[in-house]
């Protein structure tokens, strides 16, 4: 009972006689990739494909931004402090701006454009980091849990420990923890790094698992599965090969939005005060210790804020898209 | 589902025990001191002296058992007490706050009110908005409400509270701006406030404005999206087309038939929000100074004050899992499809 | 067929209806142009393949279509009101639609199991139908539900209506919803495929259900099959569609005698019919329209043994209680012995969840037998290793149900074939690739086809990617799982002949699981029908259908509809015992089968089956 | 008159956990309880000494003290009644002493009774403090607000092991001070009322305080001088342009006062070299590069103090180059302290010989570069100091690799940890101290040999620097045995010298205490010496 719309190209071609009615037509339009389908779908979500664009603009910016901006960020400048950002002399006459300083200077004269770079660069690293180790330790549980039965009782019971863990004093807790080894190990920035992925991937992978391995327990039970196991698919391959392409589209969502948590998670944690070491600029930090001149430096607020949110918002769409276009359901309309 | 549920309980215990050696573990090999806070004035051998007056000498091992005693078997004596004025728990002693040298229940009981006003009122005010939108915008998808209710409840995904928060202070509470017609809101969280009157309840309602409407706006954003999902799972099914068949009115068909159906996972989802109450915002508890649990905690762990975070966080575990319990057992008695055992 | 009702007043009549669907392809049309009439007391048959446009239609008359994203385009549909008189159906709002619908059209659906709304009762969704349009109070209302459930003929109709709709098995359900639709004695009854998903002993009940209650209420009748025997069992008369056009009308005699168009030629001639077989020893496959060239010939196989299956058994385990031990087993395939010969079929038939898949599958330890013996051609697959097993498998293999299922969506049909050879390490990358065009050769699928997805293919061509795939390590055995079930008739009949024309060619086994009582008859040297797990009767197809002994094997013989007008059914011969549990508490041990040799070869079950 | 202006709100943005200050001695603990308990006396806002529950300050003078200077006498004035009613008598001043000293009680103001041999009472307001030997200055115990008396009746079941199964007595105590505890909320809110048997039947002025604790020092600041919602708000350690920016929202103004507190760059004397092993490093003296006189005089040099003041503290720094930078007395002056010679400092390490010279741009001495690790607490305004000091020091031709840590861990004294500010793994730290009272003695002798953090010692001392100064232990020796004022002066200057000049530390910032208080709060006099509440029982409401 197919209930594909290419049935009636076909009867375009073919007139009712006794053969073509029997014959089993193939589909006359160009074979499509299934890439290309996603594509199409994804590409009619409006919000997904901003999102996308924005994504990958910002991405493009921290990434290149620094060497086409070579403004170092650390730079202290306590001559040209306080400057606003240069847009604001279109309303404001006498505020101190100045072409060197495009989007302004905080109180110790460092460069906010820099800095909004820089820590954009360490946000998003932070978020991508921390979300494909997230989806990594995820998925590698839920397909183990979803497809070997005994191990299905102890994984389970895993996730449900980290996921009764409550999560911010762990991750607070982690952090004075490991700090210090972490930082002799790697510098301060890395070990920092490292340790902030690392917590933000650990408290963050649950959600992933138990939706893979639900996955995975449904498509063990499609026959494409069982036919694959008795043409002799060793459980290596099947799980390569058959049921990793088919969870990927959960993954990709979670994927998604395993990025926005962990952008925001670590901007958190900055306001918290208990993320990166204090020179080292991420968009939360930036934030953090621009509240208190919210109201002289409102842009100081805005742009880390404006930043952030914009970034988890893209993802967030790309997200949803994701989710329409991976959903044969809606892609078949 | 009797058994199903004894049988769950049961096994919690060894994973709550675990969970619990899990967290005392880590917060003893944490590098923090409870003595980091006095002043340098205060010489080292003296602190020295005061950390031995907190038992802190003793071996780990032994502290936990202390610990796992006064948890399990004093506090329920306590409550007991409390309960039915017997003196079971005379002269033992109870786990002992560090920072305050009082027992760590009290504290919490005092601290659960403030809490569960705020965090509970936005919790509450959240599931009345979310709903409807949910429900809406899957029975017009793609409409413009729809694609705006999407907009704003992304935007409530989006933007951490940590910016929301001091953003609404500056509007409300700084730049006043009674000219719009717009009530000033204390910035401040006064948490011994007593409701006796009207005018007192309109205090109470004033402060709780902003941090109700940070939370709120959030937990709606993930409320109205789970909602939405569901319905729509559910507007696609074929028992619909039966209904409608049936020549039931719209409004029967998706707000008995499928909202009854949709609602069986939103219920489940917010069950196990419920924990989150309890464990307070900690950010927008900082931000609006409203001494909650939240704030209670994050104090704790900055003056490491062991048996405060352990304690806290052990309950937290217990809600976690006794909430994902309840979720399970709703879903069972939501949908009479599933029938543990 | 009876009453001339032509001339009588329509109760709805169809003219020029289209229906259009806005894809992402552009416009499509679901039914291009359409008429046809239905009076009182009279049953139309709607019948074509798979998306011809019958459920379109049927929508469209009901004015459901808009909420499933189709507008009428153009066309009238007439229909005479109780209360209003003649109305065009397609120019009346939704709410006057409402006071229609369920009131004067009612609609039984396809699916038993997702037509009802598993969170309210039975009672509930029976009596809120009742309740809007005729205005009665709750009590009245469940009073009224109970005598639409007596009507109905269910058993113990006072506890059904507080039962939740999973509580009820599919014959069950289907009979609550026809009770639904009948509740407010509707003017028009439509049913769409209601009973594609049942099983054929409860397939014949509906069938006999909704004639009787046609003939005691005068309800005139749209009934949508695509099962031609179906339709030789209910209609009156029959319109045939094709890709959404109407092509053929007529009563059921003429269609079926005197069938004019081409297409209903054809698919009349794809029609397996019971007892086309009757005289015959051996398997012959179908002769097509269409396909006259090739001469059908009989394929007598060989009689040395491929197969032999003893005393296999294999249950699964309940588990519960507070520690989830196994507290019951349950029983799905029980101490079954057969063998099957070199390039011949077995077929095991039966009702749903007597056991064959979990048969089929215990031959490839797909799922763990508990024990028993297999023995394929000299090796004793029970005592395999896993790895020999593994090698074992490259003996036989397995065609499934599910055409849609049964293909990863993810990999390229070429890859899929290739699959099983790379799995082994047969030959080298190229030796593969012709070994796989060679094999879609073989199948009949042109070889462009090896870079496309399976969602691009229909069911027919899948189902013959399956086939290839499975023939890729040249298996001596193969066991088709319900391997044509999925299918609609004339692609049936051609995967049927494919499947036979290989056997012939590579002189394979088949063990073929069905439920089609009239294609087993087609493809089968040997046949076991199944019942609770164990085989009640087993022998050459010939003795089994000729001369059934086991009084299961004669109630199911008799519930099949067959593709003639004149070999109508008759409620009264029908009685069906529902099948009982195969779950059996921890420790019960059924007594073994033994069997009683009726004729050479031919054998009844003695022990007591359950039946 | 008692009770006329209503409620007064104060927020403290650390929350007071406790009301006994002899089981915490965080600031916010001992100054939220210094509305209740009080000592015998108090130092004023001057730093003097003021009578409180006693009619006059003892001298050798008015034989308060003893000729040999192991004796002083406290008369307590009459008629003194505890909030409850019941009499304040010697026997409550006993008490506590015996209450402080128990062995397992784990009191916070030990030392201050430390040197005390025993207390004993004449009779009901007659007090005898006896010292273990001749104390120049003896005002520790039951002095100023860490040191107030506690009620025996109340407490005398919570003498060492008990203390803290004393929760009621803790969180309320009874107290001689102006008001008493209505509620205690932990952490949280302390609401008190007028006490009605205070000394003074005029005062407080006050019914009501609401102590509110909690959030950050920016909302407390934020609270009193711009929403107007708080009347005076604690240590507001916040950027000078933002209190500036606060101050402008009219409904408050800030306050600042000047202690001993002092922000200052520790050098260290020993070398931190990593592959020494973790019981050599910081042991093991010299420093390779820091003992030169050149090195440290030169990184001094480099330092801008007065911009430091600019970015971290405005109207609550000051520039200084004493260790003790108050009382005024006390403190050392240095006229080119306040300019920065980057030139200077480059001169003065050229001639000694310290150049770069391998070409990186990092100058050597004796083939070791100049590279330094540069630690310190995290804290905005630390690292704020860190990021320009940084800057400067590379200036005059050295490597900084800069660090923070921290508080609870930094100054947390674990000594399984490697990053207390006692192990000093690094090469200079930056933290501030400071001492209680005007008495510099105890606080001057951090600078002795035998003070220094060792692995023998479990790590503990006061002796960061671990410098080392033959002259200065024997000046220090001399100061504990001299009595007159103004050579306790003179020594005390002369010590703080050497420890700058020595190269023992580079002081950067005399810190004050900046705190705001509300347009209407009349009365309030910042004390840095005491609490800050200090004379709350004289804070009024001022009428428009
Ligand atoms: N919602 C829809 N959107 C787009 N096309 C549709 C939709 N519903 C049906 N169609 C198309 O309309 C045509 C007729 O479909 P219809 O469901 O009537 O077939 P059918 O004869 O009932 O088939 P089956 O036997 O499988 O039920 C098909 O080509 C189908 O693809
Ligand atoms: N994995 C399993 N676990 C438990 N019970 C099972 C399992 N698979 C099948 N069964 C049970 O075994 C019995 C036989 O199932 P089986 O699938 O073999 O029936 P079938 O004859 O193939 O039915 P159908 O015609 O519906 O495919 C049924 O009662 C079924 O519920
Ligand atoms: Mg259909
Ligand atoms: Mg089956
Ligand atoms: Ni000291």
């Amino acid at each position: 009972m197919t209930d594909s719309p290419q049935d009636d190209l076909i009867l375009a071609a073919s007139s009712p006689q006794a053969i073509g009615a029997l014959t089993d037509d193939g589909p006359v339009a160009p074979p499509t990739s299934r890439g290309r389908d996603i594509w199409s779908q994804f590409r009619k979500h409006k919000g997904a494909m901003l999102g996308l664009g924005f994504l990958s603009f910002i991405t493009l910016a921290v990434l290149v931004g620094p060497y086409i901006y070579t403004v170092d960020p650390q730079k202290l400048d306590i001559r040209a402090k306080d400057f606003r950002p240069i847009y604001t002399a279109l309303w404001d006459s006498s505020a101190k701006v100045g072409w060197n300083k495009p989007l302004g200077s905080d109180q110790l004269g460092r460069d906010n454009l820099a800095q909004m770079l820089a820590g954009g660069r360490a946000s998003m690293a932070v978020g991508w980091a921390a979300m494909l180790l997230s989806v990594l330790i995820g998925t590698a549980v839920g397909v183990l849990a979803g497809f070997f039965k005994q191990l299905d009782g102890v994984l389970m019971r895993l996730t449900d420990l980290f996921l009764a863990l409550p999560i911010l004093p762990l991750l607070l807790l982690a952090v004075t923890l490991f700090r210090q080894p972490l930082r002799a190990g790697f510098g301060p920035e890395g070990g920092m790094f490292i340790l902030i992925v690392s917590i933000v991937a650990i408290t963050s992978w649950m959600p992933t698992a138990r939706i893979v391995r639900g996955d995975v327990l449904a498509i063990k039970e499609r026959e494409f599965v069982l036919a694959a196991r008795s043409i002799g698919s060793t459980p290596g391959k099947l799980i390569r090969r058959h049921i990793l392409p088919n969870v990927l589209s959960p993954i990709l969502v979670s994927a998604a939005l395993g990025l926005a948590t962990a952008i925001i998670t670590e901007s958190a944690l900055s306001f918290l005060g208990v993320g990166f070491p204090s020179d080292f600029p991420t968009w939360g930090k930036m934030l953090a210790d621009a509240v208190q001149r919210m109201e002289r430096f409102p842009e100081r607020v805005m742009l880390p804020g404006i930043a952030i949110s914009l970034t988890v918002l893209s993802v967030n769409y790309l997200g949803d898209g994701l989710r329409d276009a991976l959903d044969p359901r809606i892609r078949g309309r | 589902m009797l058994t199903y549920a004894t049988r769950r309980t049961i096994l919690a215990i060894p994973t709550l025990l675990f969970i619990s050696f899990v967290i005392f573990m880590l917060l003893q090999l944490a590098p923090g001191d409870p003595m980091a806070q006095v002043p340098l004035t205060v010489p080292p051998d003296v602190k020295q002296k005061m950390r031995e007056a907190l038992g802190l000498g003793a071996p780990p091992l032994v502290q936990y058992w202390k610990w796992l005693v006064q948890v399990f078997w004093i506090e329920p004596q306590v409550l007991i007490d409390w309960i039915f004025g017997t003196s079971l728990a005379e002269g033992k002693l109870r786990v002992i706050s560090w920072q305050t040298r009082s027992p760590v229940m009290d504290i919490i009981l005092q601290r659960i009110p403030q809490t569960l006003w705020v965090v509970g009122v936005a919790y509450v005010v959240a599931i009345l908005i979310a709903l409807p939108i949910g429900v809406y915008s899957a029975y017009r998808q793609y409409s413009v409400f729809d694609q705006a209710g999407t907009f704003v409840t992304m935007i409530g995904f989006s933007i951490p509270p940590f910016f929301t928060g001091p953003l609404l202070i500056v509007i409300f509470s700084v730049i006043s701006l009674e000219t719009w017609w717009l009530p000033v809101l204390p910035s401040i969280y006064d948490t011994t406030h007593v409701v006796n009157d009207w005018q007192s309840f309109g205090f109470q309602v004033k402060q709780m404005t902003m941090p109700v409407m940070v939370l709120a706006f959030q937990i709606t954003a993930q409320l109205s999206r789970y909602m939405r999902a569901s319905m729509l799972d559910n507007l696609g099914q074929d028992y619909v087309r039966t209904a409608r068949a049936k020549g039931l009115s719209e409004a029967v068909v998706v707000n008995v038939h499928v909202l009854r159906n949709s609602m069986i996972p939103v219920i489940t989802v917010i069950a196990l929000g419920i924990p989150a109450i309890f464990g307070g915002a900690i950010i927008t508890e900082t931000v609006f100074k409203v001494n909650g649990i939240g704030q209670l905690l994050l104090t704790a762990l900055f003056a490491n004050d062991l048996p405060m975070v352990m304690t806290l966080t052990f309950i937290f575990a217990v809600l976690i899992v006794v909430f994902n319990l309840i979720a399970d057992i709703l879903y069972g008695l939501l949908d009479p499809r599933i029938r543990y055992d | 067929m009876l009453d001339d009702t032509s001339t009588a007043q329509p109760v709805a009549r169809i003219e020029n209806l289209r229906v259009e669907f806005q894809t992402k392809a552009g416009t499509v049309a679901g039914v291009k142009d359409v008429s046809f009439e239905i009076g009182a007391g009279e049953t139309v048959c709607v019948v074509g393949e798979s998306g011809s446009g019958k459920s379109v239609s049927s929508l469209a008359l009901m004015r459901l279509i808009e909420y499933g994203g189709g507008t009428i385009a153009g066309g009238k549909l007439l229909f005479d009101s109780r209360d209003r008189g003649p109305l065009d159906l397609a120019d009346q709002s939704q709410r006057n639609m409402r006071d229609i619908r369920g009131n004067e059209i009612g609609m039984i659906f396809q699916e038993p199991m997702t037509a009802l709304n598993p969170v309210f009762t039975v009672g509930r969704q029976l009596t809120e139908g009742l309740r809007v349009h005729r205005g009665l109070s709750k009590a009245e209302a469940r009073a009224e539900a109970l005598s639409l459930l007596q009507q109905v003929r269910i058993p113990e109709p006072e506890r059904r209506l507080d039962q939740y709709p999973h509580e009820l098995s599919g014959g069950m359900r289907q009979r609550v919803v026809i009770a639904m639709a009948l509740a407010c004695k509707p003017r028009l009854l439509i049913a769409d495929e209601p009973t594609t998903a049942l099983d054929v002993t409860i397939q014949a009940e509906i069938l006999a259900l909704i004639d009787r209650l046609k003939r005691e209420t005068g309800t005139a009748v749209m009934f949508i099959t695509h099962d031609m025997a179906v339709v030789a069992q209910m209609a009156d008369r029959v319109v045939v569609m094709f890709r959404g056009n109407k092509v053929e009308e007529g009563t059921a005699e003429e269609i079926f005698e005197r069938p004019q168009h081409p297409y209903t030629k054809a698919l009349l001639a794809a029609v397996p019919k019971l007892g086309e077989m009757s005289g015959t020893d051996l398997p012959s496959p179908m002769k097509l329209v269409g396909q006259e060239s090739r001469i059908p010939a009989p394929i007598p196989g060989s009689t040395e043994v491929l197969l032999k299956v003893e005393n296999l058994t294999t249950r699964f385990a309940v588990k519960g209680g507070l520690m989830r031990r196994t507290v019951a087993n349950v029983h799905a395939v029980e101490d079954l012995s057969f063998s099957v010969n070199k390039g011949q079929t077995l077929s095991l038939v039966g009702e749903s969840g007597c056991g064959k898949s979990t048969a089929g599958r215990s031959l490839l330890r797909l799922v763990e037998p508990l024990s028993g013996k297999i023995d394929l051609d000299g090796t004793d697959v029970m005592a395999l290793s896993q790895s020999g097993l593994r090698n074992a498998r490259r003996e036989m293999q397995m065609i499934f149900q599910d055409p849609f299922a049964s293909l990863n969506p993810q990999i390229q049909l070429a890859d899929q074939v290739a699959e099983p050879l790379s799995n082994y390490g047969v030959g080298s990358r190229s030796e593969r690739q012709d070994r796989v065009a060679m094999l879609f050769d073989r199948v009949e699928l042109p070889r462009s086809f090896m870079q496309r997805y399976p969602h691009e293919l229909s069911g027919g061509q899948r189902q013959r990617i399956a086939i290839a795939r499975a023939l890729a390590l040249n298996p001596k055995l193969i066991v088709a799982d319900e391997a044509v079930s999925a299918l609609d008739v004339s692609v049936q009949a051609q995967v049927v002949n494919l499947m036979m024309e290989l056997q012939a060619d590579l002189g394979l086994g088949y063990v073929f699981i069905s439920h089609d009582m009239a294609v087993v008859e087609r493809v089968s040297h040997h046949v076991g029908v199944m019942y609770l797990g164990r085989i009640v009767e087993i022998g050459p197809r010939r003795a089994v259908f000729e001369d059934p002994r086991h009084p299961y094997t004669q109630a199911l013989m008799k519930a099949v509809p067959i593709a003639d007008p004149k070999k109508r059914k008759s409620e009264k011969d029908l009685h069906f015992k529902p099948i009982p549990s195969p779950i059996h508490p921890v420790g019960y041990e059924p007594a073994p089968s033994v069997y009683n040799e009726v004729s050479p070869g031919h054998f009844v079950l003695e022990t007591d089956s359950g039946y | 008159e008692r009770g006329a202006d209503g409620e007064v709100k104060i927020i403290y943005w650390q929350a007071p956990s406790i009301l006994n200050p002899f089981l915490s001695g965080g600031t916010k603990d001992t100054e939220s309880s210094s509305l209740i308990v009080e000592p015998l006396a108090r130092f004023n806002e001057a730093g003097d000494l003021v009578p409180w529950l006693v009619d006059e300050i003892p001298t050798v003078e008015n034989g308060g003290i003893s000729e040999d200077l192991t004796q002083i006498t406290w008369k307590i004035t009459p008629g003194l009644k505890w909030s409850d009613g019941s009499d304040f008598t010697s026997e409550d001043v006993k008490f506590t002493y015996e209450y402080c000293t128990h062995p397992e009680g784990g009191c916070a103001q030990l030392t201050k009774f430390e040197p005390v041999a025993s207390v004993e009472i004449p009779d009901d307001l007659t007090v005898v403090v006896t010292f273990n030997e001749p104390t120049p200055y003896p005002f520790t115990a039951f002095v100023g607000g860490e040191s107030p008396i506690l009620q025996k009746a109340q407490f005398e079941q919570c003498l060492g092991a008990a203390a803290s199964t004393c929760t009621e007595q803790n969180f309320n105590p009874i107290g001689t001070g102006p008001f008493v505890v209505d509620e205690f909320k932990p952490n949280d809110v302390i609401t008190l009322s007028a006490n009605p048997n205070y000394r003074d039947p005029a005062k407080p002025a006050f019914a009501k305080v609401t102590f509110k604790g909690g959030g950050d020092a920016e909302g407390a600041g934020r609270a009193v001088m711009q929403t107007g919602e708080y009347d005076y708000a604690w240590n507001l350690q916040l950027a000078p342009d933002v209190i500036a920016e606060m101050e402008a929202g009219g409904q408050g103004k800030p306050v600042a006062g000047f202690g001993p507190l002092m922000e200052r760059i520790m050098l260290n004397n020993t070398n931190p070299d990593p592959a020494l092993g973790p019981d050599e490093r910081s042991v093991i003296r010299p420093h390779p590069f820091l003992s030169d006189p050149a090195v440290y005089k030169a990184m001094s040099m480099a330092i801008d103090r007065p911009l430091l003041v600019e970015v971290g503290y405005g109207q609550a720094g000051k520039v200084t180059c004493s260790w003790v930078p108050a009382p005024e007395a006390f403190a050392y002056q240095n006229e080119d302290c306040g300019t920065q010679d980057i030139e200077g400092a480059k001169a003065m390490l050229d001639d000694a010989g310290i150049v770069d010279t391998d070409g990186d741009g990092v100058r050597e001495k004796d083939g070791v570069p100049l590279s330094i690790l540069y630690q310190t607490s995290t804290n905005a305004v630390r690292q704020d100091f860190q990021a320009l000091i940084k800057d400067w020091w590379e200036q005059i031709g050295m490597e900084v690799e800069l660090r923070n840590v921290d508080g609870s861990v930094f100054f947390g004294g674990d000594a399984g940890s490697p990053d207390t500010f006692q192990k000093f793994y690094a090469d200079v730290e930056m933290y501030a101290n400071t001492f209680n009272g005007t008495d510099p003695q105890a606080y001057l002798g951090h600078g002795l040999c035998d003070t220094a953090p060792r692995p023998d010692t479990q790590w503990q001392g006061e002796n960061i620097s671990r410098f080392c100064d033959e002259e200065y232990d024997a000046l220090h020796t001399e100061l504990t045995k001299t009595a007159d004022l103004a050579k306790r002066q003179e020594i005390g200057r002369k010590l703080s010298q050497i420890a700058y000049e020595r190269g023992g530390l580079i002081p950067l910032v005399h810190r004050g205490r900046l705190s705001a208080h509300s347009n209407t709060l009349g009365g309030v006099i910042l004390n840095v010496w005491d609490s800050e509440l200090w004379n709350v029982a004289d804070w009024y409401r001022i009428k428009e």
